[in-house]
């Protein structure tokens, strides 16, 4: 089992490590072949592992030790994979996608000239992922957490050439440390109040810590929620959740695999799995939890707002992605962090497809992201039209509520918004409750907007000289030209190297939900999970979710088909009405199109705050008054005094002597004074 | 009476000197100029014959306590008449070169070192008078005498008129040590200062401080420091900023200490005063000079202000650490001078900072020996001019002077400024020109002065402590 | 092993007076030839002294909390010329003897005026640090640390910059005046101890009241060496104006000498006073971190900004020291070490540019990635280490040491933690306003990558970097034992009140 | 009030008052007159005080001596007198008050030292003790003293030397007689006997 | 009566005007010499007063050597000045002024 995980693990990290340093040497193929392989052959083990957790002998929590890491007294870390079900659960999410995308990758990143740095990051990232999912101890988190963080960089910059995509990637590395800021404190305030950073130590002490306080910058905290809320601060910035969601949206400045794996799959996802595996910890601080709670609602809410007025097809799904995640926090705010964590493992698929389906229509579209200069591409492009569909149709939660049938969204979406409900005796659950079904008829109809402004209507790439712009941006990066395809301005088919990554994917689409919602939230969630996500003794709410009326398991599925027919009716009925209503645009239009001025008003104080800081302090403080008053001021004044000093000397005898005879004076008064005492 | 021949034995160091000064005198009056080399060779020898005398010679007190002959004096003494012979040495040479030898020139500096050696023995306020002005008249001379030089006549003239000037503040000190305690013996001042007889007779110690200070040009009494030594001939200040510095420290802490042990209290007031105006004023004032000679005067003023502490101490320990720190410092400041003999640039002394651009280029093993030394100076370790300043500092500061003791560790960071300047200048700056070839005997001495400073002295020390204890447990202080 | 120290320390002297032969034998048209050998012989006595350090601590033994390796002898005046190591000095030397060789390689083109000096003055400088960490007398130990000044001084004034001389001058005169207080404090602790012998002294105590002002005096030198903020202006200067391998020595070891005399002297010596102030050395350390990384982020010279980020590197370091705990001194030196490793390849990786292009201005640059691939990624690898991403050495420290300081003081640690993101803001807008972008600047088109002299510099300092970011103990492994008993003497000096 | 008194004021006061007169006299000839004045006065004072070999002393080596170089060398130094008096008014202001200042200080010092001192108590100079002034120092100065009396022997040895280097001079081209070398001349010396050769002549 | 007292104050005017005289004077050297011979004689007065009331001729053999030394001293000091005349043509203090600062 050990040398197997290893190999899951390691995998990846081996192949980017052959792909990154000798790429070059050996060649674009063998590394493709090389990551490509080691990603399959992790996916492969961690179904295995997977299958082998849940339903085979493994059974429970294993801890395999293979380094010491930290050991500082009685600060211990490990280089270590932890293998339980919540983990299991990552492994296969992260790998499968991972090794779909990196297949799809060979035919979206054919052109480009730096395929062996591509895949050796693909890889990277993977591995980083793995090392987070797996880690037993706050460090190895921290180490997975930051390594998905560089992959991300790493990944977002990939064409540096582009200013905007390295601001991107700054940006996407700075918000997430925002979050890492919090992060590192919660790490710290564990250890000094737990005295461990290993979770299966940490774990048991919890309890006993409920109700106490703890002092933190002068105040008085309720000790674990004071944890819990820094830790969820880091979750926020590496899940994009509101505040710190801006990065999300420019990160799609990143080639579009890239996007489907991390930016929509796996490394956002990371903070709902913190938190659920956090669970223990998060169960005994209630605030920490109403706060998880109303920040994922408002997420989800601001998201799919915000995902209504955009233009470019990856910024819709990138918004799409935010307000999901939105989704799994107050499901996890609420307690039911298997429904967090099914949303998680459904939107894994239906999100990476719709990522993917884009990048099949980027790619047939040549690059041209802005859905305004698409339309009708469903005859040119009908797998990708028909997988794009399916995977709206899983975002969308489309199902029958009676029958428990339906693609995969159905059935955790509508979970979440059950516990919601079961939980809306607070306040924070009733909002979450409200927004969720609010959310789930904007999110079918930003996402149906998608796709009928992308396959249906009338095709604009037709008449116009469209993404000519874009084209002249890409063509001297990775050689993506237009010249390279026979049918220059024709849209086309992606070749099926993509293709087939879509159609496995839609597969886990239409049936993880089904497949699996009795082992994640289901009858067998508790024998699914075997306490890998900790419930206190008070905690029913799936059950309580379960009980729900009819009509409030109908409730998404209305919103949803209102917002399905207003998207129909916007978008496929009277097509034009879509350019009245950007062009007359209106305050709130602005206001959504604008993502709520989040990005103006952090420009404004955090941005430029930092630029006026840093030059107060260098020119005014370093310059001015340290430099000034210190040691330029000290020669200064010590030079001053040398001048007079040397007046003084003026060259005149008699001078002298009366200098000497002032001395002698002088001395004989003091003397005088100083015995007189 | 005294016993005549123990008298002798006594001052057989002196005898010598004075003898040797006047053979050698009568050598060069018949022999004429010519025989400067002879009468050079002939000096070094004396002072070398006295050396050898005063460190093995018997100790006592003689010519009714007037000479005193202890550890003290003749640590003092091998290292005045030793500087006193590289005095000669320097000076025959350099005046050779100038085409301007005169016999008389060694014979004042034996007779200079003479004076020296009785500053370091006198016992009596009437020997301390006569051995300074025997010293003093001595290098008043010697200081104009490059009658033709302009500058060397006005230093010459100042260093007179000043000095003159100090020995009667000296004097006028005297008489009221003398008119207090009734007797000009230092033993018998202090046994009158031990009868507790008020405080009068420390009124004279103020004045007699302020004639010393002048010696050891101290602020505000170094006022003829920079011009003398910028104006009088290089190897005569190589000479006046060594050995006198060192017998009048002597005589200061022998006055002091041996004078007034009972009235410490009263005179360490006034000296640390005198110390910290030494170190601060030196230490400002060298900063922008641009004349080297000048801001070796200056720099002499800020160490003079350390060495004072050592006295101020008033222990034991304190005059150890004076006598290590002067030897040490004599030793830079000569090599210092000799670096400043061995460079000229057409047939002119370099003693501007500006002559010294790039020199480390030209003559990188004097600009070396430059380096080393002022860093000596400067007071970093490992070289002697910081153990010089660890032992003063510590003196001090066990003494509990730890005040002046911080300040004048301050103070040494400001001067640290100014030999910082002639390194900077050395290494950093392009050179102007070509430098003449440098003579052997200067360059000799400097590198002999900066492999002491820069390295020997650490091994040198164990034996220096050692020997420096035994001279301060003369003064048989606690 | 006795003498091993001294050998150690001594070794480069070796190669100075080889190379001092060589020249004085040397004719004067020789100067090719001089200057070749010269380097040769430089190299090979740091690799020798390498060797021999890396046998000390091979054969150092980590479970020993006390000196080892330690020679006495009677020097004058009461003090002992007397030498030892334990956990926390043995690394600093290894780190000394690591990065030096990596200079003389990394001089080996760049230096052509004076070469022999110049080679001269690494190997001076070379003893001068590792006799600062083997020192176990107080005023060898001065010895040592003090005399270090000059070399650097000399290095960075003869090879520096434009503005060099207002930087050494600024460099030397500063940290002398630190100095110096120092050395009035060293002369108290030995007129009342009685002896200058560190592990003596450690025993002392000294009066409360009396710890206060020796505890200040010591920190004027060092918290102008570390350098802590506010008195950290001469740092930026003093790394703008040297060359690259004195810069690398600034940063990698120079400035470790604060950070050691605090570890050394401050908290074993003065521990009343060191909880005295331990408040004060926070605020300290937290501004330095916010602050110098504000600035950090605003340069426009490439060196300066590696510098301010340097300041604020060694504020984690202060802070994690007077914490007082296991994670956070333990942090401390952790970051001292990594640091060296860090910030050294750093200013190799400014210095690779510097060479062929001889500006530092970050505007100049842009884009280097085109052409310089392999640079590109050793840069973004030190770039990330700077960051403290973990993986990188850089985080450990930094981890370990705010750890540390969260247990003596939550706001310490909340404001350094602004650090965490602020490291990302200035290090990565560097690495994209000189690596990413496309290549606009005409003179930078035919810009090399890197050279194998070059890869064989920056090699071992990957290896190092990665090696103790993933395997951290290594290091913990050597300070557990003399950190362990620093702390049980730092608890059993409670923070009695000195007021009044 | 007794004669000594009297004298004692007479001549202190004459004293001062030349005193001044030596600082303050235009012409440095009359310095030096005032100079030679104030010796002589305080000469006396030396004689109330019963030093009357000191007294004496004072009028040779003073008077007889150094006054006279003193006025030799200010007439041998051609010096535009007029012009140095310039300046001295404007100085004295300052000039006073530090010495009002140093004046108070010593005055007051000197007193205390006087009343404090160990020749408190004792009376009035007792005159001829037991011998003449001149014989009590005869008796010391040689035996008790002969240390400092032979250094200030060399001290004037070096006033000597010092006055010779600095100021005899040599001057070249002027030719001067030597006795010596006329004495000791021979025959042998003076001339050389050469055989010259015919047709060749002498080429030295 | 008069007293040792008197003495010592003739003594320290004599020594103020000198020393007064010394920095007050501004153009002569000579004057200047003057003045120190006056300091000396203030000393003298002293030492000899001294001597008296002590009853103690050590005070004036010590003023016998100050006298002769004196003596020396201004051979010396006119030496100098001599020379300083020849190269300067001038012996005005204010002319001493080439070294300064």
């Amino acid at each position: 089992m050990t040398a197997l995980l290893v190999i899951l693990v390691f995998g990846p990290l081996l192949g980017a490590t052959v792909a990154g340093l000798f790429g070059r040497r050996i060649g674009d193929t063998p590394s493709r072949v090389i990551t490509t392989g080691f990603l399959f052959l992790s996916c492969f083990l961690s179904w295995y592992t997977f299958s082998q957790v849940t339903w085979g002998e493994w059974g429970g929590q294993h801890i395999v030790r293979l380094l010491p890491f930290i050991n500082v007294a009685d600060f211990h870390s490990d280089w270590s994979i932890r293998l339980d079900a919540l983990s299991a659960v990552m492994l296969v999410v992260v790998t499968s996608v991972s090794a779909l995308v990196h297949l799809y990758s060979w035919g979206y990143m054919a052109d480009d000239p730096s395929k062996p740095r591509f895949f050796a990051y693909l890889s990277l990232f993977t591995f980083a992922m793995l090392m987070l999912v797996t880690a037993a101890d706050f460090m190895q988190l921290f180490f997975g957490w930051e390594g998905v963080g560089l992959a991300s960089y790493l990944l977002i910059g990939f064409w540096f050439h582009k200013p905007t995509a390295n601001a991107a990637s700054i940006k996407a590395f700075v918000v997430n440390r925002v979050g890492d800021f919090g992060f590192a404190l919660g790490i710290m305030t564990i250890y000094w109040m737990f005295h461990t950073i290993r979770f299966a130590e940490l774990f048991p002490l919890i309890a006993a810590k409920a109700g106490t306080n703890w002092t933190f910058i002068s105040q008085e905290w309720s000790a674990l929620d004071l944890a819990a809320i820094l830790l969820f601060i880091g979750a926020m910035g590496k899940s994009a959740q509101f505040f710190l969601h801006t990065w999300l949206p420019d990160a799609m400045e990143g080639p579009t695999p890239v996007s489907a794996l991390i930016h929509a799959a796996t490394m956002v996802t990371a903070g709902v799995y913190m938190v659920c595996l956090l669970s223990p910890l998060f169960e005994y601080a209630p605030a920490a939890r109403t706060l998880v709670t109303v920040i994922g609602a408002t997420t989800a809410l601001f998201a799919a707002t915000v995902g209504l007025a955009q233009n470019d097809i990856k910024r819709v799904i990138a918004y799409s992605t935010c307000s999901q995640l939105g989704y799994m926090f107050f499901a996890a705010g609420v307690g039911a962090y298997q429904a967090a964590m099914f949303h998680l493992f459904t939107h894994a698929f239906f999100k990476a497809l719709l990522f993917l389906g884009a990048g099949s229509v980027i790619n047939g579209m040549h690059h041209e992201q802005d859905m305004r200069k698409m339309g009708a591409l469903w005859k040119l492009m009908p797998i990708t039209y028909a997988v794009m569909t399916i995977g709206t149709i899983a975002i969308t939660g489309i199902g029958i509520p009676g029958l428990d049938l339906g693609f995969a969204g159905f059935y955790s979406k509508d979970t979440i918004i059950e516990a919601a409900w079961a939980a809306s005796g607070s306040p924070a659950g009733a909002f979450a409750f409200v927004v969720g079904v609010f959310a789930a008829g904007l999110t079918a109809f930003y996402s149906w907007r998608l796709v009928f402004m992308t396959f249906h209507g009338t095709g604009k790439w037709k008449h116009d000289d469209h993404a000519h712009d874009a084209h002249a941006d890409h063509d001297d990066d990775h050689g993506h030209g237009h010249g390279d395809h026979g049918h220059a301005h024709v849209p086309h088919e992606s070749p099926w190297v993509m293709l087939v990554p879509l159609l496995l994917l839609s597969i886990g689409a239409i049936g993880a939900g089904f497949a699996f919602h009795e082992y994640f939230v289901g009858e067998g969630q508790v024998e699914f999970w075997k306490g890998a996500i900790f419930n206190g003794p008070h905690n029913e709410i799936l059950h309580h979710a379960h009980l729900a009326p009819l009509d409030i398991k109908l409730a998404p599925l209305v919103a949803t088909a209102i917002g399905t027919i207003g998207a129909i009716w916007v978008y496929l009925l009277n097509e034009g009405m879509r350019a009245r209503i950007a062009a007359n645009g209106g305050p709130i239009h602005t206001f959504i199109y604008n993502k709520w001025f989040f990005d103006e008003l952090y420009n404004a104080t955090f941005v430029r705050g930092a630029k006026f800081l840093g030059d107060l302090f260098w020119k005014g403080g370093d310059q001015k008054i340290i430099d000034g008053l210190g040691p330029n001021g000290v020669a200064a004044v010590t030079a001053f005094a040398g001048k007079g000093v040397g007046k003084i000397q003026t060259g005149y005898v008699y001078h002298y002597a009366f200098v000497m005879l002032l001395g002698v004076a002088g001395l004989l008064s003091y003397a005088l004074w100083a015995w007189a005492r | 009476m005294m016993d005549f021949s123990g008298a002798v034995a006594l001052a057989l160091p002196e005898i010598i000197l004075a003898v040797g000064a006047l053979i050698l005198l009568m050598v060069g009056a018949f022999g004429g100029d010519k025989s400067t080399g002879l009468v050079s060779v002939g000096s070094g020898g004396v002072l070398i014959a006295g050396a050898v005398a005063a460190a093995y010679g018997p100790l006592g007190s003689t010519f009714n306590g007037g000479f005193v002959a202890d550890n003290a004096a003749a640590f003092a003494k091998v290292f005045i008449y030793g500087f006193s012979a590289v005095g000669v040495l320097l000076g025959d040479r350099w005046l050779k070169r100038m085409a301007a030898s005169k016999f008389e020139f060694p014979v004042l500096i034996v007779i200079a070192a003479l004076g020296m050696g009785m500053m370091a023995s006198a016992g009596d306020l009437i020997s301390l008078y006569i051995g300074v002005e025997l010293q003093s008249l001595a290098l008043y001379v010697l200081c104009a005498f490059r009658r033709d030089d302009a500058k060397a006549s006005e230093a010459g003239l100042k260093y007179f008129v000043l000095g003159a000037l100090s020995s009667g503040l000296l004097l006028y000190g005297a008489s009221l040590i003398y008119g207090f305690a009734g007797s000009t013996k230092f033993v018998d001042i202090a046994a009158a200062v031990q009868a507790g007889a008020g405080q009068g007779a420390i009124f004279g110690v103020v004045f007699l401080i302020c004639g010393l200070a002048f010696k050891v040009s101290a602020a505000p009494f170094h006022m003829w420091t920079p011009d003398v030594y910028e104006g009088a001939p290089t190897p005569v200040v190589a000479f006046v900023a060594a050995a006198p510095k060192m017998a009048a420290m002597v005589l200061f802490a022998r006055a002091l200490l041996q004078g007034f042990p009972g009235a410490v209290g009263q005179w360490q007031q006034v000296l640390v005063v005198v110390a910290a105006l030494s170190m601060g004023w030196g230490a400002l004032a060298g900063l922008r000079q641009r004349n080297l000679k000048r801001l070796l005067a200056y720099s002499s003023v800020t160490n003079i202000g350390y060495a004072l502490l050592g006295i101020a101490a008033g222990t034991d320990q304190g005059v150890t650490a004076m006598l290590v720190f002067m030897v040490l410092y004599m030793i830079d400041t000569t090599g210092l001078f000799a670096c400043l003999l061995a460079l000229n640039r057409d047939g002119k002394p370099m003693e501007t900072l500006a002559d010294f651009a790039g020199l480390a280029k030209e003559k990188p093993g004097l600009a070396l020996c430059i380096t080393g030394l002022s860093f000596s100076v400067m007071g970093i370790p490992p070289f002697a001019g910081f153990w010089a300043k660890f032992y003063v500092f510590k003196a001090a500061i066990a003494a509990g002077l730890w005040p002046i003791a911080v300040f004048g560790l301050v103070a040494s960071v400001v001067a640290a400024f100014y030999y910082l300047r002639i390194i900077k200048t050395m290494w950093f700056d392009p050179s102007p020109g070509r430098t003449d070839a440098s003579p052997l005997d200067a360059r000799g001495v400097a590198v002999a002065a900066a492999l002491f400073s820069c390295g020997l002295v650490v091994l040198a020390l164990n034996p220096l402590d050692t020997v420096a204890k035994l001279a301060a447990a003369a003064f048989h202080l606690s | 092993m006795t003498g091993i120290l001294s050998l150690t320390t001594f070794a480069p002297i070796i190669g100075v007076l080889a190379i001092l032969f060589l020249k004085l034998a040397s004719k004067p048209g020789d100067r090719k030839k001089v200057d070749a050998a010269s380097k040769w012989i430089a190299l090979v006595t740091t690799l020798a002294t390498l060797a021999i350090s890396i046998v000390m601590v091979a054969k150092f033994n980590p479970a020993e909390p006390g000196f080892q390796f330690v020679e006495s002898a009677p020097w004058f005046a009461g003090l002992t010329y007397s030498m030892g190591i334990d956990g926390i000095s043995v690394l600093l030397i290894l780190l000394t003897t690591f990065l030096m060789p990596l200079c003389i390689v990394a001089s080996w083109r760049s230096i052509e005026d004076r070469l022999p000096e110049y080679l001269i003055a690494f190997l001076l400088l070379e003893t001068l640090m590792i006799g600062v960490f083997c020192a176990m007398d107080l005023i060898l130990f001065y010895a040592f640390f003090e005399c270090g000044l000059i070399p650097m001084f000399l290095i960075i004034g003869i090879w520096g910059g434009k503005n060099r001389v207002y930087a050494a001058y600024k460099f030397f005169l500063y940290t002398l005046l630190g100095s110096v207080l120092m050395l009035a404090a060293i002369l108290t602790m030995a007129n009342i101890a009685g002896t200058t012998s560190i592990p003596a002294l450690m025993q002392f105590k000294f009066a409360p009241q009396l710890q206060i002002f020796l505890w200040l005096a010591f920190f004027a030198s060092f918290a102008v060496k570390m350098p802590m903020w506010p008195v950290h202006t001469w740092l930026p200067d003093a790394h703008v104006e040297a060359p690259t391998a004195g810069s690398v020595i600034l940063a990698g070891v120079l400035l470790k000498m604060g950070g050691y005399g605090f570890l050394r002297f401050s908290l074993p010596m003065f521990p009343d006073a060191s909880h005295y102030f331990a408040p004060l050395v926070f605020a300290m350390s937290a501004i330095a971190v916010f602050y110098t990384s504000l600035v950090a982020f605003r340069q426009t010279d490439i060196k300066k900004l590696i510098a301010y980020s340097s300041v604020a590197h060694m504020g984690f370091v202060t802070m994690g020291i007077f914490s007082g705990n296991a994670a956070g001194i333990q942090g401390a030196i952790f970051q001292m070490v990594s640091h060296g490793l860090i910030s050294g390849a750093l200013f190799l990786c400014v210095g690779v540019i510097y060479d062929r292009m001889h500006t530092r201005e970050i505007a100049f640059y842009g884009g280097l990635v085109n052409r310089m691939p392999w640079y590109a990624a050793t840069f973004l690898l030190f770039t990330m280490g700077n960051v403290g991403l973990p993986g990188t050495s850089g985080f450990v420290g930094e981890i370990l040491t705010m750890t540390g300081v969260y247990g003596a003081s939550t706001w310490t640690a909340f404001v350094s933690a602004t650090g965490v993101i602020l490291s990302a803001v200035y290090a990565l807008s560097l690495y994209r306003r000189v690596v990413f972008g496309t290549l606009d600047n005409p003179k930078l088109a035919t810009i090399a990558d890197l050279e194998p002299r070059e890869v064989i510099i920056f090699a071992p300092l990957i290896v190092g970097t990665l090696a103790l970011g993933v395997y951290p103990d290594a290091v913990f492994h050597y300070t557990t034992a003399s950190v362990d008993h620093l702390i049980e003497a730092w608890r059993a000096a409670s923070p009695v009140s000195v007021g009044g | 009030m007794n004669l000594q008194a009297i004298a004692f004021y007479v001549l202190s006061v004459i004293t001062v008052v030349s005193a001044l007169g030596v600082v303050s006299a235009r012409n440095p000839v009359h310095s030096v007159l005032y100079l030679i004045l104030s010796f002589f006065t305080a000469a006396g004072l030396f004689v109330l005080l019963g030093a009357e070999f000191l007294a004496m002393l004072l009028i040779v080596v003073y008077v007889g001596a150094v006054a006279v170089l003193f006025l030799f060398v200010v007439m041998m130094l051609d010096v535009d007198f007029g012009s140095l008096r310039e300046g001295f008014v404007r100085y004295l202001p300052i000039g006073g008050v530090v010495a009002a200042v140093l004046v108070v200080e010593m005055v007051l010092v000197a007193t205390a030292v006087g009343e404090q001192g160990a020749a408190k108590g004792s009376g009035a100079p007792d005159i001829l003790l037991d011998a003449p002034n001149t014989e009590q120092i005869g008796r010391v100065l040689y035996t008790d003293y002969i240390y400092f009396f032979q250094a200030a022997g060399m001290v004037l040895l070096v006033a000597m030397i010092g006055a010779i280097v600095l100021t005899l001079r040599h001057r070249p081209g002027v030719k001067r007689q030597s006795v010596m070398d006329q004495v000791a001349r021979t025959p042998a010396k003076g001339m050389r006997i050469v055989q010259v050769k015919t047709g060749e002549g002498i080429s030295e | 009566m008069i007293g040792l007292s008197h003495y010592l104050t003739v003594a320290a005017i004599l020594f103020t005007i000198g020393v007064f005289g010394i920095f007050v004077n501004r153009k002569n050297v000579i004057i200047i010499m003057m003045s120190i011979e006056l300091i000396l004689l203030a000393v003298n007065i002293n030492l000899v007063a001294f001597s008296a009331y002590l009853h103690d001729v050590s005070g004036q053999i010590f003023a016998m050597f100050v006298l002769t030394v004196a003596a020396a001293e201004a051979a010396v000091g006119l030496a100098i000045l001599v020379t300083f005349f020849r190269n300067r043509g001038d012996i005005a203090v204010d002319d001493a002024s080439m070294m300064k600062g």
